[in-house]
């Protein structure tokens, strides 16, 4: 195996250094090698979570002859399109333990791959409107600190001592009767991540091939055995696919159906301004979620179209009733401008969990069905997918999240914590 | 004793549009096959008004009009019959026919907008083609007016409109009107 | 007047019409007409903005929409507004606007200390540094964001208004260039119904400063000739001052227009913008084509312009850009500005050609007025900091990737006009789901084959003649009128006569070689808003991030404002170049909407504070109002919460209302719940299908409670049905499951049992229901209803009868969610006011209290009646909820297979029951959570929660429904709850029904 | 906002509608006859097509019938609608 080359380090120093040299002589991030006839794993998908799956099995499970095979360009799908919002105050222990261990390695991930993915910890807020969403709120905040998860309930006057933007008024249409806060939560730079796992895969070895889509998985005996892909056929131990959107036709060329649904998810941006809001706010009740970006723009998260879709655009309504919440919201915001809008192709399963496990194929693994919300999860989901991968188990925090749980009932219903999208 | 709204007259964009409700009317919901010659036999029988089948359209007498809703449903709105001597008299006309009538008089309003400005006014929260060359005579349409659901027709031979709304949205959709009738072009 | 580089004649201004205007806090004048850019050109100043990143002195570019630098704020106060572009702003009498990202002003801009850490700062620095130390990110970061973003948000709640208006037309023309304009006359002659939207001012795109004549009248003769035409056929509308910012699927085109912002502030009147929703049956694009800058060292400094903005600014606005001009271009338009220039006056310095051989007619024509004509040769920097002083220019080598020779000429000028040739907006196209394809002729993306209705025609699809502009409008503008049936062209005049046609010529210049010594690329502007160089791309490609996508992101270019209008199609040509591709390969960046930026209050339009979402209210609504209620929202409806008489609290007004209810006589406002009448031979059936029991053994006059489920088994809604008749029933839903319900009756009837015999008709506006609650109950149904006999034996416990209440016809059931003896009284709601208060008079002597949500919810909390989406949340099954007694065993519903899987049969799941808060004074909080210990250390596993919990009058203590694992076996255990706050509470597990388990109240 | 052609009411703009998620899915017409397996795969597991997709609308602020789209699920385009119940309709 063809060692990768050391890893030029990233420091101010680094950047002191070359600047000398008018940034000349930097390396790239990644090589881009052409694809090897075999590998013992292959990973189907170049968003974060693939990059994230090689990179683990790198570090944690010393497995490097590995390829990251991605059909566009890297973090290209719902990673270079998401809304960025990082959290792990979800209710039901299974979902809320798996997120807490991606938070906590957020918190040490800039370091840890050399790359400052900007993660941000500015604070959550979920708005509760009624007292339905209020006792939603205590409970899922109940849950969170038996859970080892920061959380806190607010009340109206301390949520809009955090966000005096914030359209308080009792005489609102749905007032903000008050909000859980998870301060730990917050937004990091979406497309740092896939390019800071990838860089750091490459360095631990892994082939990173972009442009090269997968058409096929070939199965021997019950086992998979390679993919057939638009540069050819290769060769593999074991595959592991991390397509998002896509998983359900992934699923069809190994025989398998899953319980998803694609569909277009919105967001939209602002022109970019000074800041006017500091943390990220989210409200479920009249659908709407907004945070300003370190660039100034506010970075605003519109509801899920209600028809399949795999073309990354939706409708212009669900756009209109996300900014009628917005300045419902902010009314301040009215006069401020949107700037661009896109959409992207959400997984959906039934109770807004993934899926993350092995298959009836063997060698065959799925992580999918992140839905609206998997970007937070990032790390975390690479972590326990590498080690699925490499022990051809699921770590203790996947095993609740398998395909099984569809037969047996196990749902793990996170549809209030979830929300419309996040 | 059926008025939902502060039925005034009310005097939008100088006069040029009219915004009023017409209390007082009768609704009865008639579900049954239109192949069923009795159903379309009752409606006859009952309002002397034959049974609309053609989507979206409806068919009026002086006192009564029958608007098609779906394959097999049809709202009558009459104005000198009770919903009772209708339901009757449908029911009686119909025999032991699958069918259902119900009187929905209390679920509904109707609220009338006249003046030349009334379909720019509809445009702005209802996305039908309101042009009288799509939408004219002899023409209604269910559909959503803002966040209401409404049924809208089109009054002959002039740009008025007639909507029927459900009681509960009445209040709503009245301040969406007078909204939107505030600058109306 | 002092304006000092007006032109003394020509323009489209109004010189009659000063207008006064402030900029950066000084006065200035300007004309009727003017654009606050061409405005303060009028006035002579140039630098306007500081750039981004660097600070660096910029001036205006542009003319129009692709402008990235000439960003300002505009007003302030309510009516500020951040980020608007100085060339598509009108002025208007009272105009404030001012620099934008300088401190502490446009002149002295502390930050741009920044240009001298430039080098420090290349593209995606920040993803290199700031790790160190693992905690100082949040201060950096605090640095950052400071420095980031444009203007400045309002703070304030906008006092204006906007609205929306849906539009549906036979034709939709974006764009009244000669080409939108041909196209609109033609489909309209063809009496189609056409709208024709422009985004300035006023229509005519590039006729409004064009030299040429069309059918023998002057450009702009013709344009006032064709709206005249426009404007007197029916069925036409021409919107100026509108964007058409999306291009959708399905031909829905959304339009933003703006209304009075161009207005002095007292004389605005009316919606400050609309948004237009139109669903066209043939699009037409004829959005011109934006002129593309050249890529040389110090390209961003001010006076370096788009040579078509200097002809719009001299010929439009009637404005002197310079005394002294350098015009740099690789195509033959930019002669037409020298021309422009020679017009005005202005001194051309030289014209450098990037092009060995220049040709064209407007060269040709410039010759004879004699030029310094430079071919072959290139800007290859600039001089002069705030203001162009002189261009340095060098010969180019023969593929202009490298210069001939070091030796350069310095040509002093104060303006430079540059033209790299044009970009068609294809914005519109590549957002109806279109592909643009590069030209290797033109050197330009163009649109490909259409994937909706839609054409593209003129400068937009790359024809830059204007009599191919005219032609291709007006063939279009037939065709797609034939099309949607109109045809009445082929008898009509034809359209404008052709002109003279000329080819287009020019030499690619993506990136003129840097002048000999400097680092490469660094300070050739692409992305000026993003400060985004040459050097940069070169960077990202040496990096490995090859994709155009991955140029963008990790540059930012084109991720500004302006959406790289300009500056994209050079950065990915130099990347392409880079990578040693060709162009074609490397594609654009994805084109979304919007066009240009849209208000956010346009988009939300009127569906704001009360029309945010409509208010649902009951026929009794107005009575509770002026009884004093406080209101719940529940889904859309306003229901009374709790009717507090003066100086109670909200606690003391429950414990009386239930007090009543126990003790006495309460009454309730139930109308909200979802009622669906349900007739046919197949009605039983179709009922035993959706709902856990058995319905064929209900009798007629009889009521019975029903749960119905989800496929998956899990607790969908719940509700009281009564049968009216063998075939007729009438059900009652919970009030926020009314919709969802009735929905998915009718889709399981419609899809899935075509065969059952059944009609459903919503009713629940037509009935209103009173809940009559309480010991005395009987005899105040009696005092207003003499045809009833309400004897307990002869009216039984959930049976129903018809009656009259009051005079008025109504329906008595004897249905209790209180777990009192009660009836429900269903009126037509029309008269629900006179029965609710003929109720209320005869209640009187037995002190009738009228009740809300919150009494009822302690009342049947006290009887351990689930609230479907409080006490449960879709995860749990009946028999969770202890509720077997309503699920039949010997026939299939809905969910029934469900409870065989291996989770939904576990022993240990999660199951209702009550708890009884060992301090007799506290309340346990609805979502605290169960612990088996009073001390715990997270993480533990969380086991159950409290879902409902009040203080019980009835008990005088506090009572709490929860679930709980394996709960019911587990009754007399304490267990603790969570307050929130670290605390607990401890608690004993109890029976979910607290009082009267027998029923003996109800069946009393 | 797509423009969905209701068999009935001719093509009206998708807010008035609530899309059904995709068509065919069969209940199992005797439920305890089927695996957990078949039953789930009844429940939840989707062919989620990439491309020309049957799924099922219901015009709900419009004549209130299901009916069924065939639309390509990354154009969006639509190539025709079956009224319930008509030949070769399985819902
Ligand atoms: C608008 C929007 C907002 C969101 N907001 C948030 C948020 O705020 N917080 C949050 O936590 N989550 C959010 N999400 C969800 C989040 O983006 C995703 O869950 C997450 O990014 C999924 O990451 P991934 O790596 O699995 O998928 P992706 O990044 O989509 O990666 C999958 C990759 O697989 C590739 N692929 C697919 N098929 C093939 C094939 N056949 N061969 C090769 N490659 C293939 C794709 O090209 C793609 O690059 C949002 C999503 C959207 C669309
Ligand atoms: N000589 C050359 O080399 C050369 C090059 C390019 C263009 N031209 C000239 O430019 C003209 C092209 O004519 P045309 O009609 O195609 O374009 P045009 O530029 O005259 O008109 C396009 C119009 O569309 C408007 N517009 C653009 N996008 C819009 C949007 N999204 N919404 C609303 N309005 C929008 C523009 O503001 C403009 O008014 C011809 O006169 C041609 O000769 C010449
Ligand atoms: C968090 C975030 C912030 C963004 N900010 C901007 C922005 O400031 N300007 C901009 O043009 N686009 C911005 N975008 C949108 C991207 O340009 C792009 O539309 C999005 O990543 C989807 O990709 P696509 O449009 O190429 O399909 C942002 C995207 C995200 C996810
Ligand atoms: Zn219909």
């Amino acid at each position: 195996m063809q060692g990768a080359p050391a890893m030029q380090r990233y420091s101010i120093f680094s950047l002191l250094r070359n600047a000398l040299s008018h940034h000349e002589r930097w390396q790239a991030a990644w090589r881009s090698p052409e694809p090897r006839p075999a590998y013992d794993v292959v990973i189907v998908g170049g968003g974060g979570h693939g990059l994230a799956t090689a990179y683990y099995l790198a570090r944690e499970h010393g497995i490097t002859n590995v390829a990251v095979l991605e059909q566009g360009w890297l973090g290209g799908g719902n990673t270079g399109r998401n809304t960025t919002i990082v959290r792990s105050n979800y209710l039901w222990d299974e979902a809320a333990h798996l997120y807490e261990l991606s938070l906590k390695l957020w918190e040490g991930l800039s370091q840890d791959i050399n790359y400052n993915v900007m993660f941000s910890q500015r604070g959550v807020l979920n708005l509760g409107h009624s007292l339905q969403d209020m006792r939603d709120i205590h409970r899922r905040v109940n849950a969170n600190r038996l859970q080892g998860i920061d959380a806190e309930v607010l009340n109206a006057a301390q949520v809009k001592a955090m966000v005096p933007i914030l359209n308080t008024s009792p005489g609102a249409r749905y007032p903000v009767l008050g909000a859980s806060l998870q301060r730990r939560g917050g937004v990091a730079r979406h497309d740092a991540v896939a390019w800071g796992f990838a860089r750091a895969a490459d360095a631990r070895g892994v082939d990173i091939i972009q442009n090269c889509a997968v058409t096929g998985i070939r199965r021997e005996n019950g086992r998979v055995v390679g993919v057939e892909t638009s540069r050819g056929y290769i060769g593999a131990g074991k595959v592991g696919v991390v397509a998002a959107g896509n998983s359900s036709v992934l699923a069809a060329m190994a025989g398998l159906r899953l319980p998803l649904e694609s569909h277009p998810l919105q967001a939209l941006v602002s022109e970019p301004m000074k800041p006017v809001i500091h943390t990220v706010i989210m409200s479920n009740a009249v659908h709407g979620y907004i945070s300003q970006s370190d660039k100034g723009d506010l970075v605003i998260g519109a509801g899920i179209d209600q028809y399949a879709g795999y073309g990354q655009r939706g409708s212009f309504h669900v756009i209109e009733g996300t900014l009628a919440a917005i300045v419902e919201l902010f009314p301040s915001l009215s006069r401020v401008r949107m700037n661009r809008q896109w959409g992207g192709i959400v997984d959906i399963c039934p109770d807004a969990c993934p899926i993350l496990g092995k298959t009836p194929v063997r060698g065959l693994y799925f992580n999918c069905g992140w839905g609206t919300g998997g970007f937070k999860a990032t790390p975390g989901s690479g972590f326990v997918f590498a080690h699925t991968i490499a022990r051809d188990e699921p770590h203790p925090q996947n095993a609740a999240f398998s395909l099984e749980r569809f037969t047996s009932g196990y749902l793990i219903d996170e549809h209030g914590a979830a929300g419309v999208a996040h | 004793m059926a008025e939902i709204l502060r039925s005034a007259l009310h005097d939008a964009a100088g006069g040029r549009l009219q915004i009023e409700e017409i209390p007082g009317l009768h609704y009865v919901s008639l579900r049954g096959d239109p192949a069923a010659p009795a159903v379309a036999g009752a409606v006859t029988d009952v309002l002397k008004i034959a049974l609309p089948l053609r989507p979206n359209t409806l068919a009026a007498s002086e006192t009564a009009k029958v608007f098609w809703l779906g394959p097999e449903e049809w709202l009558l709105v009459s104005l000198s019959q009770s919903a009772a001597e209708i339901v009757s008299g449908l029911r009686l006309s119909l025999g032991g026919l699958h069918s259902a009538v119900t009187d929905v008089t209390s679920g509904c309003t109707t609220i009338r907008l006249r003046g030349a400005g009334s379909r720019d006014v509809l445009a702005k929260g209802c996305t039908l083609d309101l042009h009288p060359r799509a939408f004219g005579d002899g023409q209604c349409a269910q559909t959503l007016l803002a966040k209401a659901p409404v049924l809208i027709e089109a009054l002959p031979a002039t740009q008025d409109c007639q909507l029927i709304v459900r009681r509960s949205y009445a209040d709503y959709l009245w301040h969406w009107l007078h909204d939107a009738s505030r600058w109306a072009q | 007047m002092t304006q000092p580089a007006r032109l003394r004649h020509g323009g489209r201004i109004n010189r009659d019409r000063p207008v006064a205007f402030t900029f950066n806090g000084r006065q200035y004048l300007g004309c009727e007409g003017d654009t606050l850019a061409s405005a303060l050109l009028a006035n002579g100043v140039h630098m306007v903005a500081r750039s981004w990143k660097y600070h660096r002195p910029r001036g205006i570019v542009g003319a129009g929409a692709e402008e990235p630098n000439a960003i300002v704020q505009l007003g302030e106060g309510s009516r500020t507004v951040p980020n608007a572009r100085a060339t598509q702003v009108e002025i208007h009498e009272g105009l404030i606007a001012r620099s934008v990202n300088c401190w502490p002003g446009l002149e002295f801009d502390l930050l741009s200390l920044n240009g001298l850490f430039s080098r420090l700062l290349p593209a995606g620095f920040y993803y290199k540094t700031f790790m160190w130390p693992k905690s100082f990110w949040r201060h950096y970061e605090h640095f950052i964001r400071k420095a980031a973003g444009l203007g400045e948000a309002p703070t304030e709640r906008d006092p204006d208004y906007y609205e929306k208006f849906n539009a549906h037309c036979d034709v939709l023309v974006a764009g009244a260039g000669p080409a939108g304009l041909t196209a609109a006359l033609a489909a309209a002659r063809s009496g189609a119904r056409v709208i024709i939207a422009d985004e300035q001012s006023e229509p005519g795109g590039s006729l409004l400063h064009a030299r040429e004549s069309i059918d023998g009248l002057p450009a702009v003769s013709w344009l006032r000739r064709t709206l005249a035409e426009l404007a007197a056929i029916p069925d036409v509308r021409v919107l100026a001052r509108s964007t058409v910012f999306g291009y959708h699927d399905h031909n829905f085109l959304a339009i933003a227009e703006r209304l009075t912002d161009h207005l002095a502030e007292d004389r605005r009147r009316g919606p400050r913008e609309r948004i237009w929703r139109v669903r066209a049956k043939q699009v037409i694009l004829a959005t011109g084509a934006c002129e593309r800058p050249l890529v040389f060292t110090n390209n961003d400094r001010p006076g370096v312009m788009l040579a078509s903005a200097i002809s719009i600014y001299t010929r439009r606005y009637a404005v002197r850009t310079g005394n002294n001009a350098v015009i740099f271009t690789n195509n033959d338009s930019a002669y037409a500005t020298v021309l422009d220039l020679l017009d005005a006056g202005v001194r051309v310095a030289a014209v450098v050609d990037a092009r060995e051989q220049p040709r064209g007619p407007h060269l040709e024509a410039a010759r004879q007025r004699g030029i310094n004509l430079m071919a072959g040769s290139a800007i290859v920097d600039v001089r002069g900091r705030r203001r162009v002083q002189a261009a340095v220019v060098a010969s180019l080598g023969a593929d202009a990737n490298g210069l001939r020779g070091n030796d350069t000429t310095v040509v002093d000028c104060d303006l430079i006009g540059v033209s790299g040739g044009h970009s068609p907006v294809v914005h519109l196209y590549a957002q109806s789901g279109g592909r643009p394809l590069f030209d290797e002729g033109l050197a330009a993306f163009v649109p490909g084959p259409a994937v909706q209705t839609q054409r593209s025609v003129g400068g937009c699809r790359g024809s830059f003649a204007l009599a191919d502009c005219l032609r291709e409008g007006y063939e279009a503008g037939t065709a797609a009128a034939r099309e949607t049936g109109h045809d009445a062209a082929a008898t009509l005049p034809p359209g404008p006569g052709t002109l003279e046609r000329h080819d287009y010529t020019l030499r690619p210049l993506w990136r003129v070689p840097d002048p000999p010594g400097h680092a490469r690329g660094a300070r050739q502007f692409l992305d000026l808003q993003n400060d985004v160089s040459a050097s940069d791309v070169l960077l990202a490609a040496r990096e490995g991030y090859h994709s155009v996508e991955h140029v963008k992101r990790y540059t930012a270019l084109g991720f500004g404002t302006d959406q790289g209008k300009l500056g994209n199609i050079n950065g990915l040509a130099i990347l392409a170049q880079a990578l040693g591709q060709d162009i074609a390969a490397t594609g654009t960046t994805t084109f979304r909407p919007n066009y240009t930026p849209v208000t956010f209050g346009a988009i939300a339009g009127r569906d704001l504070g009360d029309l945010f979402e409509p208010i649902r209210l009951t026929a009794l609504h107005a009575w509770h109002v002026e009884h004093g209620a406080e209101f719940e929202n529940v889904g859309q409806w306003k229901r009374p919460w709790y009717y507090p008489k003066p100086g109670e609290s909200m606690h003391e007004a429950v414990r009386r209302e239930c007090h009543a209810a126990r003790n006495a006589v309460a009454m309730m406002d139930a109308s909200t719940l979802g009622k669906i009448d349900i007739q046919g031979p197949d009605a039983a059936e179709f009922l035993n299908r959706v709902y856990t029991n058995n319905w064929h053994t209900l009798k007629v006059g009889q009521c019975r409670y029903g749960l119905m489920l989800r496929e998956d088994g899990m607790v969908m809604d719940d509700g009281v049905t009564s049968r009216l008749g063998e075939n007729h029933f009438y059900m009652t839903t919970t009030t926020g499951g009314a919709a969802r319900v009735y929905a998915w009756l009718e889709r399981w009837l419609q899809t899935e049992w075509p065969e059952l015999k059944v009609y459903l008709t919503s009713v629940t506006d037509h009935w209103a229901t009173i809940a009559v609650v309480g010991p005395r109950s009987r005899e105040v149904m009696k005092g207003v209803c003499g045809d009833i006999d309400f004897g307990a034996a002869s009216f039984p416990f959930m049976s129903f009868r018809d009656g009259t209440v009051a005079e008025v016809a109504a329906r008595v059931a004897r249905i209790s969610f209180s777990g009192e003896l009660a009836y429900e009284v269903s009126v037509p709601a029309d008269y629900a006011r006179h029965v609710w208060k003929a109720l209320m008079a005869a209640g009187a002597p037995h002190g009738i209290t009228p009740y809300g949500t919150e009494a009822m919810h302690v009342l049947r909390a006290e009887k351990g009646y689930i609230i479907v989406g409080q006490d449960t949340d879709g995860s749990l099954t009946p028999q969770d909820l202890g509720m077997e007694w309503i699920v039949s065993k010997t026939k299939d519903f809905i969910g029934r297979r469900s409870f065989a899987r291996a989770d939904t049969a576990r022993p240990d799941r999660k199951q209702l029951v009550g708890l009884q808060s060992a301090d007799p004074a506290l309340v346990l909080p609805e979502g605290g959570q169960i612990v088996d210990r009073p001390q715990w250390t997270a993480p533990v596993q969380t086991t159950g929660h409290v879902t409902s919990s009040y203080f019980s009058d009835a008990l005088g203590r506090p009572i709490a429904l929860a679930v709980l694992q394996s709960g019911r076996s587990r009754i007399g255990q304490t267990i603790y709850v969570t307050l929130g706050d670290g605390r607990v509470a401890p608690a004993t597990i109890t029976h979910p029904v607290f009082l009267d388990r027998e029923g003996k109240r109800q069946h009393g | 906002m797509l423009l969905i052609p209701c068999p009935w009411c001719g093509p009206r703009a998708e807010s008035e509608f609530a899309c059904g998620g995709e068509a065919g899915i069969v209940r199992p017409g005797a439920p305890d006859a089927v695996s957990d397996a078949e039953w789930a795969d009844y429940l939840f597991m989707r062919t989620n097509h990439r491309g020309l997709h049957r799924e099922q609308w219901w015009h709900a602020h419009g004549c209130r019938r299901w009916f069924i789209v065939r639309r390509d699920t990354v154009t969006c385009r639509i190539d025709g609608v079956e009224k319930m119940g008509s030949a070769g309709a399985a819902p």
